[in-house]
């Protein structure tokens, strides 16, 4: 491998249409086997970020190496075969499908049949709902179950690089802590994991490495446990309660 | 800018038609007579020693545009006559605008009897009769059939059209008085493509003289309908359609014995059209048809007055001239020798044609039949 | 910036009731999202309405404002049946809501976003001018205080995400109505932020307004909220104060998932 | 009794025609919420080609599906990356009205200019033929169209419903980049649905151009009952289109009978109203038909 | 008199054209509901009209009125039908519309006149010649299409027009915020009809003949809606300025074209190209020029976390103290966030 990093990014400037910048100069590493967490307040940019990654909206300054490979100007599908996956902030299923039409094109690009039979065993015992409601329209699910079908779509792949946006949003707690426990799985598999989340606290709990992000650039970064025990970004980003997790 | 139609040597005639749309095809065969009959005059010395020029513009078969071609025609191009549309409803629109300007309103195609009805007293309609009398000979030879011999039943179907609708009933009123009974009266819209359910009416009925109250392509497909339930009537009678030279084209080698009535035929023997169908023949490569006939007429009936009156001026006392010369005299065309009444309806009668070995040919009346009427039709 | 959370635990005064459901049902095929629901919310207080994915919430709340009709059962507020009336109706009589899947007037600015929903009030007032003075500044002080104040020459459209959910409510509040129900208000909302809006609401709700929120972050319920309804499979398991519900033995195993 | 008999052996034909055509519109909306004006100006323009394909070399007109297919498919595919693509998705739905329409006029226009407003028919020399059924006639053109008609509805179902070709194109339409996500070209995907729909207009063009004589301004007439059609099988669903062609043409022609041709044609759109009060999303809509 | 007859009567088709685009925008323009039958009311108004004047021999500017009146009455009912679906649905619906009223009146022929059309008579007695009544039609238009801007612009700026350009956004969300969202759309509805009502009448007065193909065709309601998007439907002016582009471009392309199709298809073209590359039509498009060179507002925020929570203190200290939380330095940007 050439680099050390799976994904670069480097120097990115980027916005929408004509409009200023929204990025202005960042640059986030992520190596194999690692999670780095982006927070950040609202409109910082953070899902800018992810969407220059997967080739979504294209910068207008900086380079993005997948694996040490320049990919600035791939396609979102050329991302996909470089390795790279981006689940959506928000809400994503393909609503007039079934569950399991949902979740057998998260493997559209996968070919071998046995192999897609096998994760979806896996996602419908990670995910009831999914297993539950497999041949219903996920138009028709709770907010919180489309999130969870989606998440399930995103595992039928394994790529070597996952950005995920806000994948515990509108989430139950047992769902939450399953999506952190993929997430660390992920991580012990070898995949480099970028993650956006609101949800800051316990998303720096799970992560490796942490990225503030603020008005385009990286504010502050670090190991994530730092960054939690920094007083003054608990105040400003990550909310200045102190936790109550509920009693076990 | 708007005067040069007034310049002394040349006279200038206004005349909106259906070039493009619904109304395109006859619209073209419209302009192909006046064209001819311009030519003619100019290689004949002109109008009152002038040359014409016609300005043809185009209305799209919309009233709406009819009437502003008419309004532009006098207006800003300043012409000093003009000829009239095809189709009664581009008629009734622009014979308003002429009236308005006091323009004398000959009209090749302004048949249905509603043309006459509207108040317009400078409108002469140039063909031999009206839509309700299109069928008079037919209707005159059946009558004069031995009561057995007679179509006991028809069937009526009819695009509702003015025209269309006005050349069925007349036919209707006429065979009901006869005591025929009328079996099937249907009415369909013009934009009708599937006839299979009317011809299954018709057949159903088994009448045994079917009559089409049809401008052209609702005839073709009627009849392919009625073929296809192999309904063999006696008697078959189609307004327009038959006589359009694509129509064998169409139906192919199942035409024998359709009728249909025409205000106008090559054969004709009257005067000038011997003159006309050779003029028209050399300079087009076929003969005339029957809305190449009628625009000639048209301009015959226009020439006619002018040279009587001794003037062709959008002058409205020029116009009321020419107006009222129309009113008092006959006029000798290609289709016969013309008179109309107060509302400009003409006072003569539409032969009736029939597909005799392939070839449309007058039948009807006797005196000017080129051949024999065929009372027994030939299945198709 | 008082709060009246504070209350007892086991208050032996009847609180009034803001909002009542009686049985109320709904199913969608085979799926029965709100099953027989029986729930009271109390009026003046911040009350909390949780519960695993898909046990009823969303589908409940819109039963409530008359977005979708109930199979069966009823509904009524301060007294009044409201079962079945049209949603601008039920938004008239003093109900507001937001939506779980964030709506916004996309192709509007955020300042027109928020113009649009204070009430139009009599024929008279509707054909007036939108653009009056007094609604522009309470506006812009509710727009600073979700702070997406800047942005208020944006189309909506071009939001972030959280900025849309912020725009939603302030929205939701400039229409000012006396009960405000919010399905998952901190959904997607920077956690610095959510302080400020926890405070936000405590501080309207000291002015009297209801509060009946739909949240999964139990920080913020638990800190906000004065009364707790779960939800599973579309009906009340419990109720009850915070800290009573928190260590409900239903509870844990519906929705906490110990 | 024969007549009734007839009129629904007319109705059955007559609905299978409106069924492919139906098909084609509603493939455009369910996949892509494109609402094709032109779909019946592509068909007369097909029917066109069939009849400028026979009268020039005087062989049958179901040959020139050869060419008109293939054709069609392709334009269908420029078309939608060309000119659909370009429209805002937050839009579409209304601008592609009058994009469509644009095209309506202009292949019109093309029509007129080239092949002259004159009505044209086939001349076939089965044109007239026809078959016994239980003392009904059945003519062998329609036979040939209905056949044409059910043979490519069904190969036009099972493509989209089967295949992963008709789950990528589904995908596509309900969130294009969540589709694009997954690894879908959606770009290919959504070109390749738009030329599916275009292939069974030239397909229903020529089963037209069979039995009927054809002129430029002749889709306007098509235009109509299709889209009733369409709405009351329910946007986007092509068997409810299919049945609620099958049940208006026979219901067209049946009402016939006693109504006349005029009020008969009314039928449809009465059907719509009525669908309308009862079932906004039509018989066979989606959950989420009439959002659109 | 200065302008010849035919510019008049040119002046008055596009007066017309304006009229109806205007009247068209009512509904679409606001509601965002694409109609592409309004020919249907247009066509009802001209034969309301001239039904009345003939049937019971009223004033004609009465039985326009009372035309205008019939029309939106009908509009009520049609309207709770129609407006039950949107989108594509009720696009289709309101061509089905038109398509419907067409068979009807063709068909109905003993009282609409059927296909022979229908003379309507001349509001003015035969003194007033040809070109005078051109003139007087062109005011009478012009009149009718000032109260229509006027109408207009006041819905547009009022609460009333707030709510229905909330509908046009998210219909579910206005009525979850109190927008009674039917019944505000019924009631553009029928405005629309009511006006294009008038206009129908207004020009079956001028133009004395009406043929239901031609009152109730499809492509008459297209070029509503095709003028409307072509100057803007989200200003004030747009309808006008595309009905004089089109009611021109109409002339010019017959001029040019005018023994081919070929005319239509420069029609398509034209409106092809306004979809494709101004999708709000010109004003707007013009406007987004002008905007071009001025500076460019960031859409994140200038200040870090850090100095908004300095501000924010300062600010709340100051709210603790009781002053207005209303700074007077943002008085002077009154309304920039509302579009014009
Ligand atoms: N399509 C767009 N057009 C214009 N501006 C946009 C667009 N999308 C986002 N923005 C702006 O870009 C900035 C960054 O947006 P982004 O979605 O990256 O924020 P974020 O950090 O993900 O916020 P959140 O936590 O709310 O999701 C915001 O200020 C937003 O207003
Ligand atoms: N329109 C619909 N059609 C069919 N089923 C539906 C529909 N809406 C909701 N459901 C079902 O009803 C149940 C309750 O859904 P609801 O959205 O009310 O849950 P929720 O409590 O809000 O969940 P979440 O926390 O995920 O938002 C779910 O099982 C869901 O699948
Ligand atoms: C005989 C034809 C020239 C008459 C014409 N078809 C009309 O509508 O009146
Ligand atoms: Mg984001
Ligand atoms: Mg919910």
């Amino acid at each position: 491998m050439a680099s050390e990093f799976l994904l670069e990014l480097d120097g990115i400037e980027a916005g929408y249409g004509r409009a200023a910048l929204v990025l202005r100069g960042l640059t986030v590493k992520v190596p194999p086997a690692t999670v780095v967490c982006l927070v950040g307040p609202n409109g910082a940019g953070k899902s800018t970020v992810l969407k220059v990654a997967s080739g979504m909206l294209t910068p207008r300054a900086g380079t993005i190496r997948v694996a040490g490979q320049d990919v600035t100007r791939n396609n979102p599908q050329q991302m996909l075969a470089a390795g790279l996956s981006h689940v959506l902030q928000g809400h994503s299923v393909f609503k007039e499908m079934t569950v399991e039409e949902n979740v057998r094109l998260g493997a559209f690009s996968l070919k071998d049949r046995s192999e897609v039979n096998d994760r979806i065993d896996f996602v419908k015992s990670l995910f009831p709902v999914v297993a539950d409601r497999w041949s219903a329209l996920a138009g028709a699910l709770s907010g919180g179950q489309q999130k969870q079908v989606e998440f399930a779509r995103s595992l039928m792949v394994s790529p070597q690089v996952v950005l995920l946006d806000e994948p515990s949003m509108g989430l139950d707690p047992k769902a939450t802590g399953t999506v952190f426990e993929q997430v660390v799985r992920m991580r012990d598999a070898g995949t480099a994991v970028l993650l956006v989340e609101q949800n800051a606290r316990r998303a720096l709990e799970t992560a490796d490495l942490g990225c503030v992000l603020d008005l385009g650039r990286v504010h502050i970064s670090g190991p994530a446990d730092q960054l939690l025990e920094d007083p003054q970004l608990a105040e400003l980003y990550l909310g200045g309660r102190p936790q109550t997790t509920p009693a076990t | 800018d708007g005067t040069e139609g007034s310049d002394d040597d040349t006279i200038t005639i206004g005349i909106s038609l259906p070039l493009t749309g619904d109304f395109s095809e006859p619209g073209k065969g419209v302009q192909r007579g006046y064209e001819a009959w311009a030519d003619h005059v100019n290689e004949n010395g002109g109008l009152l020693g002038k040359q014409v020029e016609l300005e043809i513009l185009d209305d799209q078969s919309s009233a709406d545009r009819v009437a502003a071609d008419y309004e532009k025609l006098i207006n800003q191009d300043g012409v000093d006559l003009v000829f009239g549309p095809f189709s009664t409803r581009l008629v009734v629109p622009a014979a308003q605008v002429a009236q308005d300007y006091g323009f004398l309103f000959v009209e090749p195609a302004g048949a249905a009897e509603e043309v006459f009805t509207q108040g317009f007293d400078n409108l002469f309609y140039a063909a031999p009769a009206v839509a309700d009398d299109h069928y008079d000979y037919l209707a005159d030879h059946i009558e004069a059939m031995p009561e057995a011999e007679r179509p006991k039943t028809a069937a009526f179907a009819a695009m509702d059209d003015p025209f269309a609708m006005g050349t069925a009933y007349g036919l209707k009123t006429r065979l009901e008085e006869m005591g025929v009974e009328v079996v099937v009266d249907e009415v369909y819209p013009p934009n009708t493509t599937d006839f299979g359910s009317i011809a299954a009416k018709v057949a159903d009925s088994n009448a045994d003289m079917v009559v089409g109250g049809t401008q052209y392509q609702d005839a073709v497909n009627l009849i392919v309908a009625l073929q296809q339930l192999d309904y063999q009537p006696k008697m078959a009678a189609f307004s327009t359609a038959p006589t359009n030279p694509e129509f064998p084209e169409a139906i192919g080698d199942k035409t024998e014995g359709i009728l249909s009535p025409t205000g106008y035929t090559p054969a004709a023997p009257y005067e000038s059209n011997k003159e006309f169908v050779d003029f028209y023949t050399e300079k087009n490569g076929t003969p005339p048809a029957e809305d190449e006939a009628n625009a000639w007429t048209t301009g015959q009936v226009v020439a006619a007055a002018v040279e009587a009156v001794g003037c062709a001026d959008p002058d409205p006392e020029c116009q009321q001239q020419l107006v009222d010369w129309l009113r008092d005299n006959e006029v000798d065309t290609v289709v016969g020798p013309l008179t109309w009444d107060a509302e400009g309806r003409p006072q003569g009668a539409h032969l009736i044609q029939q597909y005799v070995d392939g070839e449309i040919r007058i039948v009807l009346p006797e005196e000017s039949a080129e051949a024999d009427f065929i009372a027994d039709k030939p299945a198709w | 910036m008082t709060t009246t959370s504070a209350l007892p635990e086991t208050t032996g005064a009847p609180t009034e009731v803001n909002l009542a459901t009686e049985g109320l049902s709904k199913a969608f095929g085979g799926v029965r999202a709100v099953d027989g629901a029986t729930v009271r919310f109390h009026h003046g207080k911040v009350n909390a309405l949780i519960g695993p994915n898909g046990s009823g919430k969303t589908t409940f709340f819109n039963c409530v404002t008359g977005m979708i009709q109930p199979d069966a059962g009823s509904v009524s507020y301060r007294g009044t049946d409201i079962t079945r009336k049209a949603p601008h109706r039920i938004a008239r009589t003093g109900i507001g809501r937001s939506f779980q899947l964030c709506r916004i007037f996309p192709r509007m600015t955020v300042l027109e976003n928020m113009l649009v929903a204070v009430r139009p009030g009599s024929l008279g007032r509707q054909l007036r001018s939108s653009r009056d003075r007094d609604d522009i500044e309470r506006a812009r002080s509710l727009l600073s205080r979700v702070g997406i104040d800047h942005l208020e020459r944006a189309e909506a459209r071009d939001l972030s995400y959280g900025q849309q959910k912020l725009l939603e409510l302030a929205g939701v509040l400039m229409a000012d109505p006396e009960t405000i129900m919010l399905d998952e208000p901190a959904g997607g909302v920077n956690p610095a932020l959510i302080d400020r809006i926890a405070s936000l609401v405590r501080s309207l709700n000291a002015e009297g307004k209801t509060f009946i929120v739909v949240e999964h972050n139990m920080d913020l319920v638990m800190s906000l909220s004065d009364h707790v309804v779960v939800f599973d499979r579309g009906r009340q398991i419990c109720e009850g104060p915070p800290s009573v519900v928190q260590n409900d033995p239903r509870v844990l195993e519906a929705y906490l998932g110990v | 009794m024969s007549l009734l008999l007839q009129s629904l052996v007319l109705g059955v034909l007559l609905g299978g025609l409106y069924a492919l055509l139906a098909a084609g519109l509603t493939l455009y909306f369910g996949v892509m919420r494109v609402v094709m004006i032109a779909h019946s100006a592509f068909l007369i323009l097909a029917a066109y080609l069939a009849w400028f394909f026979t009268s020039s070399t005087g062989l049958d007109p179901l040959l020139s599906l050869l060419v008109t297919v293939p054709l069609f498919f392709v334009l269908g595919v420029a078309m939608q990356r060309l000119l659909i693509s370009r429209l805002r998705p937050a839009t579409l739905t209304m601008m592609s009205v009058l994009l469509t329409f644009s095209i309506a006029l202009v292949i019109e226009g093309m029509l007129g200019f080239v092949f002259s407003g004159t009505q044209r028919r086939i001349r076939l020399p089965y044109g007239g033929q026809s078959l016994e059924f239980f003392g009904a006639n059945v003519a062998v053109v329609k036979l040939i169209a209905f056949g044409l008609a059910a043979t490519s509805l069904l190969a036009l179902y099972l493509l989209l419903k089967k295949t992963q070709f008709g789950q990528a194109l589904r995908a596509t339409i309900q969130h294009p980049e969540a589709a694009r996500l997954v690894g879908i070209n959606t770009e290919r995907v959504a070109g390749y649905g738009f030329g599916l729909g275009l292939a069974t207009a030239a397909i229903g063009g020529t089963a037209l151009s069979l039995d009927s004589t054809i002129y430029p301004s002749l889709h306007w007439h098509w235009i109509g009952p299709l889209m009733a059609i369409i709405v009351v099988g329910g946007l986007g669903s092509i068997p409810g289109a299919a049945i609620a062609a099958l049940v208006l043409g026979l219901g067209q022609s049946l009402l016939q009978i006693p109504l006349g041709t005029t009020w008969a044609q009314t039928f449809f759109y009465l059907a719509l109203f009525a669908t309308l009060m009862v079932r906004p999303q039509g018989f066979f809509g989606g959950r989420l038909a009439q959002r659109f | 008199m200065a302008p010849d007859p035919f510019i008049l009567s040119v002046g008055v088709v596009i007066m017309s054209y304006a009229v109806l685009a205007t009247s068209w925008n009512f509904v679409g323009g606001f509601t965002g509901y694409i109609s592409l039958g309004h020919a249907a009311y247009s066509g009802l108004g001209g034969y309301a009209t001239g039904l009345l004047i003939i049937h019971t021999g009223i004033n004609p500017w009465l039985a326009l009125l009372a035309g205008g009146a019939v029309v939106a009455l009908l509009a009520v009912p049609i309207g709770i039908a129609s407006l039950r679906v949107r989108g594509a649905s009720f696009v289709i619906v309101s061509i089905a519309l038109v398509l419907i009223l067409l068979l009807v009146f063709q068909s109905w022929g003993s009282f609409t006149g059927g296909s022979n059309g229908l003379r309507v008579p001349r509001p003015f007695d035969t003194s007033v010649l040809r070109p005078e009544q051109h003139e007087r039609f062109f005011y009478l238009h012009a009149a009718l299409l000032a109260v229509l801007l006027l109408a207009w612009w006041a819905i547009d700026r009022s609460r009333f027009g707030m709510g229905l350009k909330a509908v046009r956004e998210d219909e579910d969300k206005a009525q979850a915020l109190g927008v009674p969202t039917f019944t505000y759309k019924l009631v553009a509805f029928v405005v629309s009809a009511f006006f294009t009502a008038l206009a129908g009448g207004l020009y079956a007065l001028w133009f004395g003949y009406l043929d239901p193909i031609f009152q109730f065709s499809i492509l008459v309601g297209s070029y509503m809606v095709l003028m409307s998007l072509l100057g803007g439907i989200r200003s004030l002016f747009g309808p006008l300025l595309g009905a004089v582009i089109v009611g021109y471009a109409v002339e010019y392309f017959k001029n040019q074209y005018g023994d081919t199709q070929f005319h239509l298809v420069a029609m398509g073209l034209l409106l092809a190209l306004v979809v494709l590359f101004m999708p709000d039509g010109i004003i707007p498009a013009l406007g987004q020029l002008v905007q071009r060179f001025r500076p460019q507002a960031a859409s994140i925020r200038e200040m870090t976390a850090e100095d908004l929570a300095e501000q924010r203190r300062t600010q709340d200290a100051a709210d603790e103290a009781g002053a207005p939380t209303t700074t007077s330095e943002r008085t002077d940007r009154e309304t920039e966030g509302v579009r014009p």
